[in-house]
């Protein structure tokens, strides 16, 4: 990526764009945004080198206050759109954001390839478990029995957990954060931004005209050392606002279990200690019940496998050099032909 | 490059000199008629002879052998004058059992030449075809001339001592058959020779027994005593130049490679396999050298989105498919229009609705292509009229693509897609050039910046520097490009996008004739592959004195500029199309003139003998 | 069931009795404009005015307080006449902050009246909507009658006995203007004092705080020095009955539920959100109790199958959507018009093309509702006239669906779906009947048998005995139903269905006029929600001796049997559209008359003015 | 399910119909089809209340060879009909027959929701690795570097396991088996009919025209016991020609591993038992690399919850206990009206 590198540093205001930015006051997109124009001059990457690809919904306005390239496309295809533009230019560095209902509910397809060809594009799902744009239906990620416009009588979908998804179909990174955990959100993005191949990250994020507080639960400073668990490759699995809890499993049973560490508790030696590169854990974080688990928080999952455009461009290196650069008479008179 | 041999073989059984025919085969799925196809159109194309060909198959993957709907055939028509169309009769229908005599003979010209292998009449498979009574043996094929011939046997005994098995060796029947056809028209074997042994050679078993069957189909021509007499077809008079063979689908991929080349782009094509489109996904997956990059996408939604990814990066994107495929695309053509950026979409149309009858042909998808978007979404929509013509309009498509700055439809269909026709290898110098100017100035910089002459935006690519912004399928400010629900502003560009596709009207070839007077009592008009069957039909009408003339239109929207007078200056317009007259439609829309419509929804191409009667009718009532 | 209330309070005011008036209610998204307005749109409706509202809403959801992009507004217009149209240009503009008057100023009637919340033009608010100086201040606003009060003011004051934050002190605003505006027009206040108890019952701070607002803008009319007089407006002669108002979508879906009751069927939407259509899922998702089922799909493409897919097993499936959302169930509805199922889709258009203008309103979809099909797919087009027709034109949607075993696309638009009018209630008894009869005799059965009169096949449901049978998008064989590839077969076929779609035209009444003679020197032809303003502008061009008048399709597709005549009896048509001219196109195509198009795109309803003016003109030329 | 049962007994006879059938001879969707017919009779119901519903391609012609009611609709929208379908008349037992292209390429996203939704119908994936009815190019299933006909160099795509596809969105019930193990394909078939909610099963399928023994490698009966290993809920997870070889999980590092189980190796208790209603197990059992690990055919897993359908049901008719059945007349009064 060296020919990427911006020659001047940036600064967050570099990244910002003239357009008012159109999203409800107090709307967690705001704290998304603040964040990613602070870090990404941390990437040292020129702005014309960079894209931002969105489908529709809130959080697909993303594009429009990143000053950089940015595709707004149409509902739930932003990842295909992100493959053209990544196969016509490798270089480039790809971002996509997208909403629970974007990039599940209408454009689950896309995303589901777009992870399993492990693409080299970072992608954002902000995750407000409810249509924002269309005013408030519930998407994918809502709880069951969500009362909205509607499901005036509560919904009858049970919800997909977009990482438990992720992890189903291959993808080599998947991480969660919390649109107001700058912090967190900030070192999750870094991790991303360094992953080869496609970085998916979920972040929860408050809409809240539509949904608010849809994960005070867990994200209310005053429960959320007990009801997160913030995993970190190699370090034990541990929670709660003593780090006295851990996370263990049983070995025949497959079954998780919340347990206490240290007095009158479990070894810390028994708690699992998270192991990003393999899958499994990821799938078994991924899924724990809420609130009998604490929700994992952190990068899920993390490993290296070739990228579709790496694989492509090895390729098509490998055509030029067998058959050089194509001869268009020669092609054009193909297998047998006469003359007159 | 081959120079074409004469024949050479000296005997001295009678030739007589025919002006060409129509040949064709027909067999189980298993019994490689395409391949006896493709051999007797390359002799008859090293002959040069002008030919024409149309392959018909099975909708099946390999149905079970000797079912009517599992056979297999290849229709070609050779002559020493100009061929327009595959031919509506055989004059010689080669039927390798009796399924393909079933579903085939109806079609044969009276009085013609019926070649069977009477090896495979038995009762199993006239059962499997549906004949009660074996039709060698009642009166059923009288009037016409026929010769049943063992030819499983007689492969059988020719390849005898190469030691195949059973099963292999009837594989051979093909190029027995194909041996006695080239005996029959005067061919020369060597090419043939030379293609079997290029393609077996790795199995030199293979290689004997199949040169050992051509061989003895030919002696078989020579001894038996079942021959009045060979023919002989001279050359076409043709233009001078080198030819190649050339199938719809491979030219437009050739096209759309030529077309990047002299864009100076690489090409991505977004594509989901779909019949009868899926070739030009892997015609073109061999261009990596080029510059092509293919992408299988997940569907034909994400094929045209990445298609758009790719043009909004700089590169050339395209997308190809069929009817159904083209339904699904239509969202996201819309947002290449509304952002502005080039996009070729290939639409190999076939029958339908629906899935329909995905092997056959049809013209059904025009005003989809004009029309099928939501609110005003003016595209470019042009269509090729022969298989070696679908090179020039893939040319075409890019050209105005990138120019205009505009998603452009190429249509196609089966027809095109499968048949193919002897074809001139162009120059590339004398190619059209395609120049394209990525903007790089940041100096007064807007996305939407129009060219006055095209109005066609500024391209300005992801990796400019200082040249960052944003684009999106909402409104744009026509001064700014930014986001605008602004009332007039939208008008401004609802209209500036339709003035931007209508103005491609002065840039296109105005409409000439074909075949015929530029003015008159009947004007035949027709777009696509209904060619060659309209130009023949006028042709011979006109041998007959009839006052009609042919014009055939590849610029569907925006029309040409001289339409609708060219129009005004006949009594009356008929339009053949392969739909229930949607050209027609538009037409009379535009112009306000009381054009007729000649429909055929078959999934078959027109006859000319179908043509003819209608136009003598137009003329006569 | 309300009976009307006549205005109660005695007074001394002197009162002018009026025709009517639009007024205009324009504030910031917060400020609860729609709810404003609905209440003065209830007590016009009470007092028996006739009238018709139209809501015109920010794209963003909540955009930051006091932007020119965050603006909302809500226009009534009310009259003791007959109403077609929201009105052209407001008499009377509340403005409740700088940027409503900025962005709805222009609108304003000449010499119209203009009442100001002075308490929020300071120095932010005035830099927000990008005034340089105050225009209270400056002589901007001469030429209109100012009254510029300190509502933010004069509500703080009004409820600072009840206890509620400032900010929510502030919140009450809109009943102060409400009930000021209640004065002017000698509205009683009992009506909305029960709405805001029945709406804020929880929260009796909430409930005082509003009363007392309403109150005392009601005072204040009455005590302050500014008001020359109050207006009355006298009921409108409109048809004895009972009377509710209603929008488009809620009319929509109260057809959709009637039809299926009429029917006897369950009915099941398949929808997938998109504005402005939503709404339509919302409304018939609280009908569980009618047998109503909704499901939000994944896309809309899941939406149309799942649709076609209960239609299938017996129900009636519907889906409803929106332009981008219709591109995307192309392919399904082909699929629907192959098996011949019942199907309706409704498309509530919007500005376009791609993303567009989604709040906006747009009649554009008309070509691709048509034509937007693979193939020779035909399907029936129809399209509503205003909020209230859309009942109507639900249930003949269904009942043509039902009785030709065919997909229907309901056509109405953001106009009408958002718009509202007073809607006489139907009395259940006199909605038309729907007969459904499923196939359940085995003898002779096929699933492509077809009913000689309508050619509509007959409808097997899953779990009849011996019924059971394959159906899908292949061509089927006429006769059996079976697959079938051939040629003659698949044309059969293909003129069957479009057979089947133009045989409706039977069934549909003759195009009558709304408005004028039979024929004339212009027929202005229009369709959609165009209905109010062209009629209103027709009749006010015939109260001027204007030889015109006006006619609406209801259909599209098939055309009403009678139309191509009524065409020939005017020496012109003109045809005013929300879009580039396509009805013109397909009459022209259909009847080669030049009819001519007033097209408009700038997602707003046409003005009667700007009609007027193309008919004098049009006349005159 | 009462009233669907069929009232005289059906024989395999009873579901063929009169056409003829289309695949190509040797194709392995004929065992399946004869696999079908001879255990849907076992189900007891009667064939007019069976639905078999597809999309497009040769595995979708399936329902045209049941004869009960039958929709071939269009390509990957077979879990969207049959959607409508079940919600329309939830007493149907609704069937579907897809491919790997149908089900999993342009119709990922339909089955994606269809099984997080647990709607109660039966999905066959015939998973050939290939596109057949468009003549052999790769499929989302297909191994990396595969030559076809649209990759003539290899596909780049790396593919997707449609059992862990289905896990990671929530599957209730996933199974695989084989076109020609006859007598696993049954019991499975009748483990999915038994199921109430989502039954997917990927069927391993020959197409032996473009994709000839893609299974040979497991599925060749020289090697088949050594590479695979067929789960049974409650069992331990053994394989092998002696049943020597089991699966052990690494409790810390949650590594899978194959060992020799008895003489010379670990002892029994070491080896995984198989629970099928853990969904832990599911994936890592899915996820088993090959050859290094055999793979693992039968019910990998099941487990009970609400059904899309179910909870509907539940839905309308507390809506109709609770509002009565719905009165026209005062539906369109509406709220406030005015008498004239
Ligand atoms: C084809 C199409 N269908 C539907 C819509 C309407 N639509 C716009 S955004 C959206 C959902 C937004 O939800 P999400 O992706 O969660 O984004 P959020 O607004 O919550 O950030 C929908 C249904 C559309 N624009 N296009
Ligand atoms: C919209 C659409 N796109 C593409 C096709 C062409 N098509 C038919 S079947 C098929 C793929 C079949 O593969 P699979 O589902 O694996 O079935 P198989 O034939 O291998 O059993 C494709 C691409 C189509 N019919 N419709
Ligand atoms: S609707 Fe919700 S998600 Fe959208 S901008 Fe407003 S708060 Fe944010
Ligand atoms: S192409 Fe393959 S999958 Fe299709 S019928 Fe033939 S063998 Fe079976
Ligand atoms: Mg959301
Ligand atoms: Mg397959």
């Amino acid at each position: 990526m060296s020919d990427l590198i911006s020659p001047t540093k940036l600064t967050k205001k570099d990244f910002e764009t003239d357009q008012d930015v159109r999203w409800c006051p107090g709307c967690g997109d705001y704290s998304i945004l603040a964040n990613v124009q602070r870090v990404m001059p941390e990437f040292g990457i020129a702005r014309e080198n960079i894209v931002w690809v969105s489908g529709i919904g809130c959080s697909s306005r993303f594009p429009y206050y990143m000053n950089t390239y940015g595709f707004h496309t149409i509902h739930g295809r932003a990842p295909a759109v992100a493959l053209g533009i990544k196969v016509a230019n490798p270089e480039l560095s790809v971002w996509l954001a997208t909403g629970d209902g974007d990039g599940l509910s209408i454009g689950g397809n896309h995303l589901m390839h777009c992870l399993r060809r492990n693409l080299d594009v970072k992608i954002l799902m902000f995750n407000n478990r409810i249509y924002g744009l269309t005013k408030g239906q519930y998407s994918p990620t809502s709880e069951l029995g969500k009362v909205t416009k509607s499901t005036p009588a509560g919904s009858v979908d049970q919800p997909v957990d977009p990482a438990s998804f992720a992890l189903g179909v291959n993808a080599s990174f998947v991480a969660r954060s919390i649109d107001t955990e700058a912090q967190h959100l900030s070192d999750v993005l870094r991790r991303a931004a360094a992953h080869v191949g496609t970085a998916f990250t979920e972040i929860y994020q408050n809409c809240n005209v539509f949904n608010d507080g849809a994960f005070d639960a867990f994200t209310d400073k005053a429960v959320r050392a007990e009801r997160q668990v913030r995993v970190e490759h190699g370090k034990p699995l541990l929670f709660g606002a003593n780090n006295d809890k851990g996370l263990r499993l049983n070995p025949r049973t497959l079954a998780l279990e919340v347990v206490t560490v240290g007095d009158g508790g479990v070894a810390l030696s028994e708690v699992l200690v998270h192991d990003e590169t393999n899958p499994a854990f990821g799938q078994l974080l991924a899924r724990m019940p809420f609130p009998e688990f604490p929700v994992a928080i952190g990068v899920l999952h993390a490993s290296q496998r070739p990228t579709y455009d790496g694989t492509l461009r090895a390729q098509q290196k490998a055509a030029r050099e067998k058959l050089g650069q194509g001869d268009l008479a020669k092609l054009l008179r193909g297998g047998s032909t006469w003359t007159i | 490059m081959n120079e074409a041999p004469s024949s050479t073989s000296p005997h001295d059984f009678p030739r007589e000199v025919i002006r060409g025919a129509v040949v064709r085969f027909a067999g189980d799925s298993g019994d490689g008629m395409q391949v006896t196809g493709d051999q007797f159109t390359a002799a008859a194309a090293l002959a040069r002879n002008d030919l024409a060909t149309f392959p018909d198959f099975p909708a099946e993957i390999r149905a079970p052998t000797g079912t009517t709907y599992g056979v297999s055939g290849f229709q070609v028509h050779f002559s020493s004058q100009d061929v327009f169309t595959p031919g509506d009769a055989p004059d010689v229908l080669v039927a390798m059992n009796p399924a393909a005599l079933k579903t085939n003979l109806r079609d044969l010209k009276k009085g013609g030449v019926l070649i069977l292998n009477s090896g495979t009449f038995n009762a199993t498979n006239l059962k499997k075809a549906g004949y009660d009574v074996n039709p060698l043996e009642d009166n059923s094929l009288e009037g016409y001339t026929v010769l049943s011939i063992d030819i499983t046997k007689q492969t059988v005994a020719a390849v005898k001592d190469t030691g195949l098995s059973n099963k292999e060796a009837h594989r051979c029947k093909n190029f027995w058959t194909l041996g006695l056809m080239f005996w029959i028209y005067s061919r020369p074997l060597e090419p043939t020779l030379q293609w079997i042994e290029s393609k077996f050679g790795k199995r030199s078993d293979l290689v004997a027994a199949n040169i050992a069957a051509l061989k003895a189909g030919h002696a078989f021509g020579e001894t038996a005593e079942v021959f009045q007499h060979r023919y002989e077809v001279p050359p076409a008079p043709v233009e001078k130049g080198e030819y190649r063979n050339i199938g719809g689908n491979t030219a437009t991929a050739l096209g759309l490679v030529a077309a990047a080349q002299l864009a100076g782009l690489p090409l991505v094509l977004g594509a989901y396999p779909i019949t009868p489109a899926s070739d030009v996904l892997h015609e073109l997956s061999k261009y990596k050298q080029f510059g092509v990059t293919t992408v299988q996408a997940e569907d034909e939604i994400a094929a045209v989105c990445l298609a758009l990814g790719a043009s909004y990066a700089g590169n050339l994107g395209v997308t190809s498919t069929s009817g159904p495929g083209m339904a699904l695309k239509m969202e996201g053509i819309g947002l290449a229009l509304s952002v502005e950026l080039p996009l070729v979409i290939v639409d190999i149309q076939r029958g339908g609705p629906s899935t329909g009858l995905p092997t056959k042909t049809e013209q059904a998808d025009l005003l989809q292509a004009v029309y099928g978007r939501n609110s005003e979404g003016p595209v470019c929509v042009i269509a090729a009229s022969t298989p070696g013509n679908c090179f020039t309009m893939a040319i075409e498509a890019v050209r105005l693509a990138l120019k205009y700055m505009t998603p452009v439809i190429l249509l196609t269909d089966g027809y095109l897609a499968n048949g193919a026709e002897p074809w001139k290898i162009p120059n590339v110098a004398d190619l059209p050039k395609i120049d394209v100017k990525f903007r790089t100035d940041p100096a007064g910089f807007h996305p939407f910046l129009r060219d006055p002459a095209t109005l066609a935006r500024n391209w300005a690519i992801p990796g400019t520097p200082e040249l960052m912004h944003r684009v999106g399928g909402l409104e744009k400010d026509y001064d700014s490009g930014h986001i605008s629900y602004a009332p007039d502003n939208h008008e401004r560009m609802v209209k500036a996008r339709a003035a931007k596709i209508a103005g491609i009207a002065s840039d296109i070839p105005p409409l000439t004739m074909e075949v015929g007077d530029d003015s008159g009592k009947l004007l035949v008009l027709g777009w696509g592959s209904t060619y060659g069957a309209i130009r023949e039909a006028v042709q011979r009408c006109r041998d007959r004195g009839l006052s009609v003339s042919h014009a055939h239109l590849r610029y569907l929207n925006p029309f040409p500029q001289n339409l609708g007078e060219v129009l005004k200056r006949f009594e009356r317009v008929l339009v053949p199309e392969l739909n229930l007259g949607q050209l027609v439609k538009m037409l009379r829309s535009a112009y306000l003139v009381p054009a007729e419509s000649l429909a055929k929804v078959q999934g078959q191409p027109f006859k000319i003998t179908e043509l003819e009667e209608k136009i003598r009718q137009v003329l006569e009532s």
